[in-house]
């Protein structure tokens, strides 16, 4: 009984930390620019929030909400965006990573559009961290068998 | 075995110590790192990239290729960590 | 003695390093060769950040972030950025290293479920 | 805008990577033809690479526009582009022969294998192109990462192997680190050009002196070279077949890349001859490291471990040559790069045919092999007599400039072991070629004459084999038009 009471005091309090703590994570990876934080801090603290869920609820309750396909796609979709930005700015002429050249295609003068490349690659940076930082709790916690609970 | 270990580890030790004695001492404002490649970090972030933050303006920018390697290598442990322990479900 | 004083952070390093390398190769338990490995990279990540101190330095943002106005920024002024940014590949690397290391082990003992290095040679052969 | 070959070689395998999960996921099937497709782009831009360093000389290509020491900076000269080709040729000739064993030993996890398989080729990649001295270390962990966990999925031993190489393999990597910082406090600066003109007038000092100590410390765990060579020969034998084709050529091989490079390139010949003993000692240790090496392999009876022991001895050869220091050592260590890169792998590719099509690898267990499958075992003993050092296969012409180095260096006791080194390899080899081709004396009278039929390795794992083979015989020839046109001008000045 004591198990199951405690139970329900961490999840209600889980259930009303969480969004904020990913709200927090996002604060974290757009306000790199002026205050210490950027792509790998605000991923890691996203990918915490996740792991909270884990541990406050089971893991099948976690992967309801994002399963692990998913989320390999998301690992791959951080690098992607990353990369690309990259290339984008290679097919506009310059060298690769060369972010002044994005000034061609946003209505930016150059200096602002490496500020931009910056938060993109940021962007890129915080979703990849945030996924490979669950998927490989999701492996390590239940031992690549993804049963409930955190055996 | 321990012993062998322990041999390895001191005389490690003492050649790093024997190499930290020509090193610049701890802060000094005019030390060679601090002189020759950073005050440019410092001084151009501001008119080149727009990023109050210098650390995030090296980071992303000046050395973004780093950072590139740096989520290929998280993501080479994500890819590592699937290939190794998950088992298909039956 | 003057040595020892203004250079304390090397000596520091040094010896965390030393008994993170003793761990890894001296201990038998697998898992504690991984708490020496955090060590002695920890250890190396005290060096880089040590080095970019600068005395009577701030951290490195610099003021006119807000668009007042940029008033003439001296280097001195600010602590050296170059080694932070090289500390977070290195602590990024150290955290990928141990994630594959773990699966390892958990590999290590799902087969022999043991986690002693000569019990698993043994069975091993 | 200078053209972007330079980061084509890597961006087009490191893109592909990110993409194989997602299309794994949808078509497994379509993976394997990916990797193909990616790694063959990055081949011809090697090539192409190659091409524009033989007419222009060096190619600078600066990350992000920004110039050398406050940006990270691509050096492409002639060893760099030699070494890229070699790299990419031989990763691609492994993926080709790849399809077949992955498919058996890992069914279900082949999407994820070829994705790894892709990044440990970007790492190997970066490693060879980069010209900035931290980029090279965090390059150097994303091949080592994959290398760890490619190698954990192997058979029985393979993830105690795996463990014991990562503990090696990060110990070296951050021995690398730790001397990179050593320099980085005492110059400033992290780019190699930029480190080669400061550091002269430092060379008195202690800091770069251990520098330079923990440099090769740290290369040499990575290259496996002989006191540090212990996690070789688990790590390599108890690895899948496709792997210990993939990473016994080339792992080793960018490790003696990275040492020619931190001997010759950051650190100028004047202080690594004469300052300090460094190449003396590597000459040293290079030759003790093709005895042991030999005589260790001796005594093995599993294929791919005496293979892995025989790994050992050649980056000895390549320690030996880089230590003798005068141009025609130095030749004969890069060119025995290239010749030591095609042999082990079309070595290490026979015991994947052969462990794919008949699961043996006991040497003794060989018998008939010979009638059973005949182009791979000519195959094997082409590659064995390259070993031995035979004139028309390229394995000769290596050693021949080694010989020509050491006597060059008046070192003759160095001449003695490179012959000695090619006895043992001879009775090495030839241990094995008995066992395959001669049948057993005892055997005549009852099954010698019954028929044993032909049942070769599968066309995707013969190919591969035979254009290594082809290129360990024609490369043999074409060594003196390799040298005069790539090696000559790849050696490092000053020596």
């Amino acid at each position: 009984m004591i198990a199951h009471l405690e139970d329900i005091i961490i999840q209600t309090v889980c259930r009303i930390l969480i969004p904020f703590i990913q709200v927090y994570g996002l604060y974290v990876i757009a306000h790199g620019h002026h205050s210490p934080g950027g792509g790998f801090q605000g991923g890691v603290i996203l990918g915490a929030s996740f792991i909270l869920l884990c541990v406050a609820y089971d893991i099948n309750e976690a992967k309801r909400r994002l399963n692990e396909k998913l989320d390999t796609m998301f690992c791959s979709l951080g690098l992607i965006i990353y990369s690309g930005i990259g290339f984008v700015c290679l097919v506009l002429g310059g060298n690769y990573l060369n972010y002044s050249r994005l000034g061609h295609i946003l209505p930016v003068d150059p200096v602002n559009a490496r500020s931009l490349g910056i938060l993109g690659i940021e962007i890129g940076v915080g979703i990849t961290v945030m996924a490979v930082m669950i998927s490989i709790f999701l492996d390590l916690a239940s031992r690549g068998k993804h049963e409930e609970g955190l055996e | 075995m321990k012993l062998l270990a322990l041999i390895a580890v001191l005389m490690t030790g003492a050649l790093l110590l024997y190499g930290t004695i020509d090193m610049p001492d701890w802060g000094d404002p005019h030390s060679p790192a601090s002189i020759h490649v950073s005050p440019r970090y410092i001084e151009k972030t501001m008119e080149e990239t727009a990023v109050p933050n210098v650390v995030t303006s090296v980071l992303a920018d000046y050395r973004g290729y780093d950072t590139l390697g740096e989520t290929v290598v998280i993501f080479t442990a994500a890819m590592a960590c699937i290939l190794l322990i998950r088992r298909p479900r039956k | 003695m003057e040595l020892i004083i203004s250079k304390y952070n090397y000596w520091v390093y040094i010896i965390l390093m030393m008994i993170g390398f003793y761990a890894m190769i001296g201990k038998r338990n697998l898992v504690k060769k991984l708490v020496g490995m955090n060590i002695f990279q920890t250890a190396i990540i005290l060096y880089f950040v040590s080095t970019g101190a600068k005395r009577g330095a701030s951290i490195p943002i610099l003021e006119g972030g807000h668009g007042e106005a940029i008033h003439a920024i001296h280097a001195a002024h600010y602590v050296n950025p170059l080694p932070h940014v090289l500390m977070l590949t290195a602590i990024v690397v150290m955290v990928s290293t141990f994630g594959v290391a773990l699966a390892l082990i958990i590999m290590l003992y799902r087969r022999y479920n043991t986690l002693e290095e000569d019990e698993i040679l043994e069975l091993r052969k | 805008m200078t053209p972007p070959f330079p980061i084509l070689i890597i961006l087009v395998p490191l893109i592909t990577a990110f993409f194989i999960p997602i299309i794994g996921w949808w078509r497994r099937d379509l993976c394997y033809p990916l990797v193909i497709a990616a790694l063959s782009v990055s081949a011809l831009s090697s090539v192409f690479i190659l091409h524009l360093v033989g007419e222009g000389g060096t190619i600078h290509y600066y990350l992000g526009s920004w110039d050398p020491p406050w940006g990270i900076e691509y050096v492409i000269d002639h060893l760099n582009a030699f070494m890229a080709i070699i790299v990419s040729a031989i990763s691609l000739i492994v993926a080709l022969s790849s399809k077949r064993s992955v498919e058996r030993e890992l069914p279900q996890k082949v999407v994820y294998f070829y994705c790894l398989f892709l990044l440990q080729v970007t790492g190997l990649l970066g490693i060879v192109v980069t010209g900035d001295m931290f980029n090279l270390y965090v390059f150097l962990e994303i091949a080592s990462l994959a290398g760890y966990a490619l190698i954990a999925i192997g058979e029985d031993g393979a993830p105690f192997a795996s463990f014991n190489y990562m503990i090696y393999g990060t110990i070296g990597a951050c021995f690398y680190l730790l001397s990179v910082g050593y320099l980085y406090v005492v110059t400033g600066s992290l780019n190699m050009a930029d480190l080669s003109r400061i550091l002269p007038d430092l060379y008195h000092s202690k800091v770069v002196l251990m520098a330079f100590a923990f440099f090769i410390v740290g290369v040499g765990l990575k290259m496996a070279l002989f006191p540090l060579h212990v996690w070789l020969p688990d790590a390599y034998t108890y690895a899948p077949s496709a792997v210990s084709a993939l990473v016994a050529p080339l792992m080793t091989k960018v490790g003696a890349y990275v040492l020619i490079r931190i001997v010759f390139t950051v650190f100028k010949p004047s202080f690594s001859i004469e300052l300090i003993p460094g190449t003396a000692i590597l000459s040293w240790v290079g030759a003790i490291a093709i005895l042991f090496g030999c005589i260790l392999a001796l005594g093995q009876t599993d294929l791919k471990r005496m293979l892995a022991y025989v790994l050992i001895a050649e980056v000895g050869y390549i320690a030996l040559g880089v230590g003798l220091a005068n141009k025609a050592g130095l030749t004969g260590a890069i060119l025995h790069i290239l010749n030591d890169a095609l042999m082990m792998a079309c070595l290490f590719l026979v015991v994947g045919a052969i462990l794919y099509k008949v699961g043996l690898r006991n040497i003794h267990q060989f018998t008939y092999l010979h009638r059973k499958m005949p182009i791979t075992m000519a195959a094997f003993t082409i590659a064995a007599l390259s070993v031995i050092g035979i004139p028309p296969t390229c394995g000769f012409f290596s050693k021949w400039y080694l010989v020509l180095g050491a006597i060059d260096a008046n070192q003759w006791l160095f001449a003695v072991v490179l012959l000695v080194s090619s006895l043992l390899n001879a009775i090495l080899f030839f241990r094995v070629i008995e066992n395959v081709y001669f049948e057993p004396a005892n055997a005549h009278g009852d099954r010698g004459h019954e028929e044993i039929s032909i049942d070769e390795a599968p066309l995707s794992m013969l190919i591969p084999i035979l254009i290594v083979t082809a290129g360990i015989l024609s490369l043999g020839v074409l060594s003196g038009k390799i040298i005069s046109s790539v090696i000559q001008f790849a050696v490092p000045a000053g020596l």
